[in-house]
Formats: C-alpha cells, structure tokens, sequence
C-alpha cells in the first residue's frame, strides 16, 4: 500500500533550528531529516511552530540560530527565490495565488523563472514550450478538467479546492525536487479530499519528497512514511506513524490527557 | 555649550512642525499634505485679528487657533473623507488644498516679507555664556508643556484614548463603537491647532511667508518618517536627533550642507529601517 | 450633489472663455511691451510699479514718436512665478514665450527676476530677437560676462542696473572709510547658497583681503535655513566687526532679528538684502533692524538728490502707489522705459537690431546718473559720481527711516555704529 | 396597430464577451468598434501641431507631451506594478542633466543626446532607487519625493555643473516642427509601447508582483530584479522627457527637480483615470493647456488649478477614461427587429 523511501542520502537535513520572535520562542533546537522520495508528516497542536519550521527551510524568515542542509549544501537564510530555484518549493497555508488573473495564466508566472526555463517545466523534460499550453497540461494533470471552462475563469471565483491545487500546480511548475505542502488538506471536503490523496501518492512515484504538515491524521497517517510531532516549538518524538500513535507523550500534546483512545483512530 | 542650548531649540521647533502631521497621520493613516499651509494661515489670520480688527494679541492666538481647528475639520469632513483609503487621491487631495490656500493668501496680498507676529517677550539672557533670547526660551517650555499635555490627553482622557485606539487599528475601534470618521475629523483639528500653535510659537522669530509653507511641510515629513510614520513619540525623539545633527554640520562640516543631512537622514532612515525609530510597519512585516 | 457639479463645470467653462476673449482685444497701434516678473515678490512688484509709473507719464505727453508717428505704450505683465521654490524654470520660459508669441511684445522689460531664469531666457530671447532690458533682481556677473562673450547670439540683452562686481566695488570704498573712522578691519561674510551670492561673497574676500582687511569666516546658509545662531556666535567668537550679508531670502529678517537679541558687536552690511530694502521692514522687525545697511543698487530707491530727477521720480512714485520707492527695481525699470523710448525716437523704427545699435549709445541723464551702457557688454556703466556714470546707493537704517550714506556725493548722513559696539 | 418597428441594441452586443482576451472578430463592424477610438486618438495627436493657431500653443503642446510622458511613467508603476513614486521630478531633473551635460560638455547633438540621456538617466535612477525597492506603500512614495530634493540640495552645495546658474547656451532642436513631432512620437511609441508590454507575459509578472509578491517569490523569480526592471522602463520614459525639455528650453538647471513635475503628471493620471495607460495622457491634454489659458489671472491661476484638481478628485474619482470607456460600452442604437 505504501511505497517504501530508497534508502539514499538524507536529500534535507535540519540541525538545532531556533527562532524567536521578540521575547516568544516559536521554535527551539529542532533537527530532522528527510531522506530522498520519502513522505515526512510533521504534526502538532495549533502555534506549536510547523508553518514556522517551512518559512525557515523556504527562506521567507531567517532562523536565529541553526542550520538547514538541501543536498549537502547550505541554504540556511538563502532568499526564497534562490531556495526555490533549488528546487525546494512549498506551498502556503493561506494560500496565494493571483486573483486578478485566470487560472491558467497563475501559472505562466512561475514558468518564467529561472529553473522552469532550464528544467522545461513539469513534462517539459529540458525544453519549455508555450507557456500558456503547458500550464494547461499541468492543471489538467491536478484535476483542472481541460475543456471544461473552469482553467479560463478567474481565480476569485474558484472554489478551495481548485485553489489549494493551484499551489500545488505552482510548484509542480517549476520540477521540484522537494515540496512542503503546509495543511494541504484542511478546509477540503471529503470528495476532494478523496481526490486529492492518490494525487499526493503519485507525485511520490514521480520520485518527489513530500513534507507534509497537517492537523487531518487520517489521511496523513494513510501517506506518510514517517511522523514528526511538534509541542509548543520543540520536537517531541519521531518516528513511524504507529509508533507515533501509541507515544503517551503526544495524546497528551493533543488532548491533554491519555485516556482518550477511541477518538485518536477517527480524528 | 551653544550647540546644546541651539541644537535643542532647533529641535524643539522641528518637533512642533512634525506632531501635527505625527498626530494625523497616526489616527487617520491620512498624510495631510496640507499641514503647511495649515501652519502658515493660522500665522495670518493670527495677523489679520491683530492688526486689522484690532484684538490684542493674546485673544488673537486663541482665535486663530479656533479657526485653524475649524478649516482642518471642515478639510477633513467635505473632501479628505471621500478619499480615505485610495492613497494616491488622498496626497493629491491634501496637497491641492494646501496648495490652493497658500497660492490664494498669495494672490489675497500677503506678498513680501512686511508681516510678522510680535515677539511674547523682549531682550535675552546669557545662559552658561550663550545669549539666547526670552521668546526661544518660551519656545521650548510651552514645547515641552505641550509634549506633556498631548502625553496626558492621549492617555487619560476619553476622546485621547479613542484616538489612540483608532490608530493602532481602525476596524477594532470601529467594532467597539468609536465613530471612526467623527474621530478622524477631530483628529484633523487637533492636527490643525498643533501646527498653529507651532507657527505662533515659530513665525515670531523671523516673518510670515508664504514659502516657509512649502519648507515646513517636508521638514515634518522628513521628522515623521525618522521617527517612524504613525507614532508621535517617535516624531519628537527623530525631531531631536535631525535637529542636532542638522546643528552639528552647520558647527563642524559647513552651514551649507545643512538641508543635504536633514534629506539624507530620511533616505537612510527609509533603506535601513523603513519603519523608523518607533514605528510598527505593517506592510512590511506581513505575517506570511 | 447634481447642482453643485454643474455649478462647477459651469465656472470652469466660463473661465475659459474669459481667458480666451483678453487676449485678442487690443489695439495694434501701441507699442507692446511685455514685462515677465514673479509678481508675488518685492523684485516683482516693485519693478511692476516702476514701468507702469514710467508710461503712464509717457503716455500722458503723447507716447514715443516712432519716425515722426505719437505712438502710445502699452504694458502686459504676466506672472513668471520664478522666485517661488519648487517652481521649474520653464514655467517663466512659458510665460516669457507667451508674452513674445501670444501677445505680440515687441520689447521684454523687467525680464526674469531669478539670475537662473535671466540666464536661460537670453537664448530664448535671441531666438525670438527681441530686445530686453533686465532692471530687477538679475545681479549675477555672468549676465553681461555672457553677452559680451557671444555678442552676436546675446546682444539682444541689457541690464540697466548694478551686479555684484558692482556692489563689491561700492561696498569696499564704504568698508575703507569705516576703517579709517572706526578702525573696523574684521570682516565676516555670510551668503545664501546661490551662485550670485557665493561668487559675490568670494571676490569681496579675495579683494576685501589684498585691501588690508581680515576675513574672519565665511558662512553659506542654503535657502529655507530658520536659525542662524551658530553663524552670529561664531561671528561673535572671532571679534569681527563688520558682518557682510549677501542673501535675497525672506528667512533674512530672522538673521537681522537674532542679530539684535544677541547684540552681536558686529555692523550688519547688507550686499544684497531684500529684506532690509522694503519701507516696512521697519516695522516687521518692530525696530530691531536698526543700523542695518543695505544696497538698493541704484539711487532712485532711497530718497537722494543723486540727480533732480530722483526726488521727482521718488515723490511721483509715492503719490502713485501709496508707498516710497522699495526695493532695488524700482528706479532702474522706471529709468528703462525712458531709455527704450530715447533710443526708439533716435533710431526711428521698432526694428530689434536698429533698436540695439541705438541703446548702445545711449547717454542721459536719468534717476540715478548720466546712464551709458558699454557697447560690448550691454551693462549699464558704474560710477561713483552722477555726473559720469549710474550711481548705487547704500543706506542705513536710522531710527526708522532710511538714510543714505554711500556714495559721498549723494549721501545725506553718516554711518552709526550700534551702542553695544561703542566700547 | 402597428408594432415597434425598431428596438434599442446595444452596439457591443457579443463583441465585448468575444474580444476579451481571446481575438475572435467577425465583421468589420466589431473591428471597428474596437480600433475607432484608438485611431481617433493617434489622429488627434499627430494633427494637434497643424491646428494650433500660434507658435506658442505648438510650444505648449510640447509641454502636454513631456507631461504626459512623465504621467503615463507613474500611472505603469502605480498601477501595472504596485509602486507609488511621486519621483517624476527626480527622473526629469537626471535626464534633463545628463542631456544638459553631454550637449554643453561633450558637444553632442540633440538628435543623439535624446536617446543617450534616456539610457544614461535611466540606468543613473534605477540604481539610485534600488536600495528602497523593498519598501512599499507610502514609504517608497515619500522617499520617492526626497529624492529630487535631495539632488538640487547636492548640485547647490557642491556647487556642480554649472550650481545654482544651471548649463546654458544649450543648442535646441533644428525647428518647432521637428521639436514637437519627436515628443508626441515619444509619447505615442511609449504609449502603445506600455500597452504592448502590459498585455505581454511579462506585464503578468508585475500584476503578479502587485497582486501578491510573496507567492512570485515562492515560485522562484528574484521579484527586485523585475522591479528594478520595471523602475528602469518609468525612469527612461521620464529621462526622455527631461532631455526633450532641456532641448527646448536650451537650458537645464536645479529647477528641473521642482516640485511641479512631480504633482502636476499625478494630477493628470487622477483626472484622466488611473489604470487606463491613455487615461493620463488625457488628463494632460485637459491640465496643461487649462492652466495655460488661466495664466492671465496670475497667481489666481494656481488657485483655480488646485479648486478644479479637488473638484475632479470628488465628483469623478474614477477618471474620465473609466466614465468614457464605461458611456462607450453603452451606446445603443436603432435596429431593425
């Protein structure tokens, strides 16, 4: 049912990362590491720091102290566009996308940039075609139906679903090596959310790492490799997604107290 | 010893200039660009009750004050409150006004340099062997009387405290019943009566021109954006900093290079920290 | 809401078609002189005033004979703005434009009051071939220095009044009788930062110094400057005596009046000084000003009897306008319409050229002197003696009026120095 | 009982659905309705030199063209790219400077030194203005207006290129003809230039960067660096416009970095209507000429001018382009049923 990760060099490391915002602590000496197209959740209760964790890794925040390895090399306060160039692309929590433009033009401009132009592209395969042909191929590849009108309609009148996709799409656009999806999942309902779990399987085939952080344990649980468990910035355990279940310590991160059993299988 | 004494009072007159900008800007996020023509109208009207309905000065200055409170809030409620919001229309607004009062008390004949205010007291006094005159001295205590006062009312009275509510978010104060627009209009007289009591205090010492309208205007840009645009503290602590350093190059490096530092302290200020001493920048800092 | 927006479409059009109608009603007979000042300012209106006072006179006894034919003058004034800070040049260069091609001038007087304008208008100027007569405000040395240069392409452009070699000239022969009378010998000179200024300021240091005199230090306030303490303190701190002030900015009456209130022990000796030229800066400072000299540039400005002309021109201008003759434009704009009209009669045509050629041999007797103007240069001719050359007029500010005291020949008092110098 | 012959039809019916973003035009009808005001407008402009009674409305037509130039440079940075600059000032007083210097210094016609000071002054700007490309808003707008001061203060106190006097004896274009027909072809050409650019992939990327900077960045492009590109574009325009000035004035000088130049193209793109690159330029046509002909009130003249600028700012904040092309889309006409 899950595909096992190739057991190669971990392709990003994270030792002793730190972050303080003023006099709060959002995140203290965390390190973890994913291993090449292996699916990592992170988990944790709410402001316990995992959207912090991807603006670090991404660039956006610069950490206070420690360091984040991507292939060996160095990328701790790199500019975003830099780290994105890398290959290491994530999409947001709130999302982003352009919505005074059409859909399919949200993604003309991530083609523009440096790696599209080298990479060609999701199935570019080296060479860029035309810009606005291949950002179709891609939103039909994540469930925009190609000759339905829904590609040509303006992103503000697109429902959630199709916008969480269109950040997917938008690092897809650019080849990715890694991506960091940050609660792809939340405010979906079950049929998209259906949807959109065999797509986050196949993109592991692709031979993409995934980072997930998210708050719906079941589907998570049902595509990560392994679990990382976040308490109030610090790392709390790390491990298998059934070792992470029965660990004391996170019932008590999430619920308080360990007797609740029964609802950790449906949450 | 002079730079001290010199270099306090340049300070404090620059402050002045600057709170009522400061104060408008804090409450209503409006840049009243009109903030020197309101400096120097309330020095004519101040005039014209002096010298032409024959008022002694004293009840002169409050009259002027009154009226200067009057135009900012008429200013505020028939135009500025239409373009709240769209900040291109509202500098262009702010700035067409000023720029009609000032270029219309031109044409009303309050050309040349023959009007002044006089001094509140004659004669100076040597302070630790600098002489400095009675009115500078004034200057700085009602300076400082003022600072105090406004410190005061914005934190001990009701109206103070709805302002200070309004500026650090509108909507919040909207949802606890302040009537933001009522409040932006007040905050336009105060902001109007601040820069008349600057010009009373400063006009004296030289006379009322017209330009010095022009000069005022960006020299309390300059002090708010040093400061940190939005809060009044930062304003008075950028005033003291520009207005020693401005002293400072005409002492050590040459008097003409006066204007060029007080003009490249608000371009480093803006590279290096845009949100300047005490402001809290909200673009900037977006929560991503 | 609906009235009020077609009330004010409705004044809108209205202005328009006012705006349009003026300028095409008037007769071609006259001769049109076009006289760009920035009216908002004391060099403008001052100079304003003069012309008009000089054609309304000439007008009254028939207008110039153009070759036998009495034509009338007429005045168009246009506002060039150009003193005001923040205004572009080209803005006076289209008002000057306006006046050459709009309203058919055929002679520019007064010219653009700002140097940097005067400047810029001369290519314009030649362009067109108009003639013109700068008499306010212009003072840089470059003026005449350009004219002289390229004749051919400037020699449209005059300039019936004083410029800064001039005045330094004049303020150094006052500078040597203080010496002798009150052995002041520390001079220290404060400019505003404009080219005139400083280049004024610079050649009375070289020359003040060969003269035996001590400069003690130099301070260059730029335009917009509201506190000069430091420059009087340091003024104060070296022991000069005499404090030489080149500055034409309104901000000059904070100067004089901080100079009062520190009693620095020093005397005030204006090179330029709007400020101190105007009859009301008496009572702007409220009597602060006092021992203030300043230099009206030419005589006509300050009651003399330089020449019989200039009580004449001085009383006429009083009864006109209310006011004393102020400022330093008054007597020269006056003075240049008489030369226009001298030099139209004797060349007998509106012809530009011819015009020229006339104007440089011009010699009459006007408000201020026997007014010559060097043929190469076109600059009116200095002198210390009205008999053989303009003469300028420094004066000083004597318990509330002004009393002219330079040059020897024309002076009706003598120079005070404040009490708390008399030590 | 005769029935209506004839209803009421709009004129755009269908065209405007078809010929938004996708060309699909059938009849010379829908092509016209489409390319009739353009043309009008290129006509207009090229034949306003002929019309103009005297020399002196040739010479203000001129002034429009360099205003709006600097008019339709602020209107693509505010609202192409989300940059506030009120710095028109400080791209004419560099290109009027750099004109200025290479005729007076280097000798170098006009017919060269146009396009030289283009380039030179825009480069020369770009990367002056680099370091406060982060800043947005306001900010970037206020250090946008200190910076012609801050220019003139340096040229007055280092007393360079000629101080306070200014250069002078510049040499002008060879006739008005020549003069006025080189600025409306660069207002046309950087006009259509802009429109051009704007609907190209590349003007996506400054909506984009307007719209949301923070995802262009996650999605890998170095936003500074089209920025920067896009300061270059607005500073060369408002170069072109300064060196064309400092030809027809034969002078340049600290003045250049005035305040009007700043004020007066915002103004236009105020009135004329913001976002709709021909909006500005109309607002200049209105301005300039306005303020011309109230030039014999004298200091009145200012006044009026700001009166009607508040005016126009209150009853029609959206520009008489968006009320145009709004009154355009809905004329109807009589057809046969």
């Amino acid at each position: 049912m899950k595909n096992q990760a190739k057991k190669k060099g971990p392709i990003l490391r994270v030792e002793g990362l730190t972050k303080h915002f003023g006099g709060v602590t959002a995140l203290k000496d965390v390190s973890f590491e994913v291993g090449e197209g292996e699916i990592l959740g992170i988990i944790g209760p709410n402001g316990s720091g995992k959207t912090t964790i991807v603006n670090n890794i991404s660039g956006f925040i610069k950490p206070s102290s420690g360091k984040v390895y991507y292939k060996g090399k160095d990328i701790t306060g790199k500019k975003p566009h830099k780290i994105a160039d890398m290959g290491l692309t994530r999409t947001f929590q709130v999302m982003r996308p352009y919505y005074s433009l059409p859909a399919y033009k949200n993604l003309v401009i991530p083609l523009f940039s440096p790696r599209a132009r080298r990479t060609g592209g999701w199935r570019g395969g080296g060479r860029l075609g035309d810009r606005h042909t291949v950002s179709i191929d891609i939103l039909e590849e994540i469930g925009f139906e190609r000759d339905s009108y829904i590609p040509f309609k303006t992103t503000s009148t697109l429902p959630t679903g199709y916008l969480k996709r269109l950040e997917l799409a938008r690092c897809l656009s650019l080849k990715p090596e890694i991506i960091i999806c940050d609660e792809v999942f939340s405010g979906l309902s079950m049929s998209e959310i259906s949807s959109m779990v065999p797509l986050i399987e196949r993109l592991q085939m692709e031979g993409i790492t995934i980072v997930m952080i998210e708050h719906r344990l079941r589907e998570l649980f049902r595509v990560a490799n392994r679990v990382m468990v976040l308490n109030f910035g610090e790392k709390l355990v790390e491990g298998s997604p059934d070792e992470v279940m029965a660990d004391p310590q996170v019932k008590v991160a999430y619920f308080g107290s360990e007797e609740v059993e029964e609802v950790m299988t449906y949450a | 010893m002079e730079i001290i004494v010199y270099g306090t009072i340049n300070s404090v007159s620059l402050a002045l200039m600057a709170l009522g900008f400061a104060m408008v800007y804090g409450v209503s996020r409006v840049p009243n660009f009109a903030h020197g023509a309101l400096y120097i109208i309330c020095g004519f009207s101040c005039w014209i009750i002096m010298n032409k309905l024959g008022i002694n000065y004293f009840f002169s200055i409050f009259l002027a004050l009154a009226i200067n409170g009057l135009i900012g809030a008429l200013m505020y409620r028939f135009v500025l409150i239409r373009v709240r919001g769209m900040n291109i229309s509202e500098i262009i607004g702010s700035y067409a006004i000023g720029l009609a009062i000032l270029e219309g008390l031109r044409w009303g004949g309050f050309k040349g340099m023959t009007y002044t205010l006089p001094v509140f007291m004659e004669g100076s006094i040597i302070i630790g062997g600098v002489p400095v005159d009675y009115h500078r001295i004034l200057m700085m205590l009602i300076g400082i009387f003022l600072v105090a006062m406004l410190w005061i009312f914005t934190h001990y009275t009701k109206i103070g405290l709805a302002l200070q509510g309004m500026a650090q978010d509108e909507r919040a104060a909207l949802m606890l019943g302040i009537d933001s627009d009522l409040m932006a209009t007040l905050a336009m007289a105060f902001g109007a009566i601040l820069a008349g009591i600057a010009a009373l205090l400063i006009l004296p010492l030289g006379n009322i021109v017209v330009e010095s309208g022009y000069h005022v205007l960006i020299m309390s840009i300059a002090v708010c954006i040093v400061g940190g645009l939005g809060s009044w503290m930062g304003a008075i602590v950028a005033a003291f900093l520009i207005g020693f350093t401005q002293i400072l190059t005409v002492v050590y490096i040459g008097s003409h290079f006066q204007m060029v530092v007080a003009i490249l302290a608000i371009i480093l200020t803006l590279i290096l920290k845009p949100s300047g001493l005490f402001g809290k920048q909200h673009e900037l800092e977006e929560r991503v | 809401m609906k009235c009020i927006k077609s009330t004010f479409l409705f004044t809108l059009f209205a202005a328009i078609t006012f705006g349009f109608f003026t300028s095409h009603a008037y007769a071609k007979k006259s001769i049109i002189i076009g006289a760009p000042l920035s009216t908002a300012y004391l060099y403008g209106w001052d100079a304003e005033r003069g012309i008009k006072l000089a054609v309304d006179e000439i007008n009254a006894k028939g207008g110039v004979n153009v070759a036998g034919e009495k034509r009338p003058f007429k005045v168009e004034v246009i506002d060039t703005r150009d003193l005001e800070p923040g205004v572009p040049v080209s803005e006076a260069l289209m008002a000057l434009e306006r006046l050459i091609l709009n309203k058919k001038a055929d002679f520019i007087l007064g010219g653009p009051n700002r140097s940097e304008a005067a400047l810029a208008a001369m290519s314009l100027l030649s362009k067109h071939k108009k003639v013109s007569i700068v008499t306010s405000g212009v003072l840089t040395p470059k003026y005449h220095a350009l004219v002289a240069q390229k004749y051919d392409k400037f020699k449209y452009c005059f300039r019936i009044h004083g410029e800064a070699k001039g005045i330094v000239g004049d303020m150094l022969a006052n500078f040597m009788e203080l010496k002798e009378k009150h052995g002041l010998t520390k001079i220290f000179l404060i400019a505003q930062d404009v080219s005139h200024a400083r280049g004024a300021a610079k050649v009375m240091g070289k020359v003040a110094g060969s003269k035996g005199f001590e400069i003690t230090g130099t301070e260059i306030f730029p335009t917009g400057t509201t506190d000069f303490s430091m420059g009087l303190l340091k003024a104060k701190s070296t022991g000069s005596q005499i404090i030489n002030i080149w500055m034409d900015m309104p901000e000059s009456a904070i100067l004089l009046k901080q100079w009062y209130d520190l009693k620095i022990p020093a005397l005030p000796f204006g090179g330029t000084l709007a400020a101190a030229e105007q009859p009301g800066f008496w009572k702007a400072t409220n009597g602060r000003g006092e021992f203030t000299l300043c230099n009206v540039i030419n005589a006509g400005n300050a009651p003399s009897d330089a020449t019989p002309w200039t009580m004449k021109f001085y009383n006429a201008y009083a009864k006109k306008w209310g006011v004393e003759p102020e400022g330093l434009g008054s007597s020269s704009s006056y003075m240049a319409v008489y030369t226009l009209k001298e030099a139209i009669e004797r060349a007998g045509t509106l012809d530009s050229d011819k015009v020229v050629t006339a104007l440089e041999q011009t010699d009459i007797m006007g408000v201020y002197g026997r007014l010559k103007f060097d043929p190469k240069s076109h600059q009116v001719i200095f002198a210390k003696d009205p008999k053989d050359g303009a003469v300028g007029s420094i004066l000083q500010w004597q318990d509330g009026k002004r009393i002219v005291v330079f040059p020897k020949s024309i002076a009706k008092g003598e120079i005070l120095l404040p009490p708390w110098m008399k030590k | 009982m005769d029935t209506a012959h004839s209803r009421k039809e709009r004129i755009d019916r269908g065209i405007k659905v078809r010929s938004d973003g996708i060309y699909a035009l059938m009849s010379f009808r829908e092509l016209s309705y489409l390319t009739l005001p353009r043309l009008i407008f290129i006509v207009g402009m090229l034949s306003l030199p002929l019309l103009m009674p005297g020399m002196y409305w040739q010479r203000v037509i001129s002034i429009v063209c360099i205003y709006s130039l600097l008019a339709l440079s602020f209107d693509f940075l505010a609202h192409n790219v989300g940059l506030v600059s009120l710095g028109g000032a400080f791209f004419i007083g560099v290109g009027g400077y750099t004109a200025g210097i290479l005729n007076s210094y280097f000798g170098i016609p006009p017919i060269l030194t146009i396009p030289l000071a283009t380039i030179i002054g825009g480069v020369f700007c770009t990367v002056l203005l680099l370091p406060c490309l982060p800043l947005k808003g306001v900010y970037f707008a206020i250090i946008t207006l200190m910076y012609p001061l801050f220019m003139a203060r340096i040229i007055e106190a280092f007393d360079i290129f000629g101080g306070t006097d200014g250069l002078i004896g510049i040499d002008s274009f060879s006739n008005s003809w020549v003069e006025q027909y080189i600025v409306i072809g660069a207002v046309l050409l950087s006009l259509f230039g802009l429109r051009r650019l704007v609907n190209m992939d590349l003007g996506l990327i400054f909506t984009a960067i307007m719209d949301n900077d923070q995802a262009v960045k996650a999605s890998g492009i170095n936003i500074t660096h089209y920025k920067a590109l896009a300061v270059f574009i607005a500073s060369a325009m408002g170069c072109l416009g300064g060196a064309c000035i400092t030809h027809i004035y034969m002078w340049s000088g600290i003045s250049q970095f005035a305040l009007d130049f700043s004020i007066l193209p915002i103004a236009a793109t105020v009135i004329g209507g913001s976002g709709t690159l021909i909006g500005p330029v109309l607002g200049c046509l209105i301005l300039v000429p306005v303020s011309e002909l109230l030039r014999d009130f004298g200091t009145l003249r200012i006044v009026f001018y700001a009166v009607i600028l508040v005016g126009f700012i209150l009853f029609r904040s959206e520009g008489i382009m968006d009320f145009g092309q709004r009154k355009y889309e809905q004329f109807e006409r009589q057809t046969k049923i």
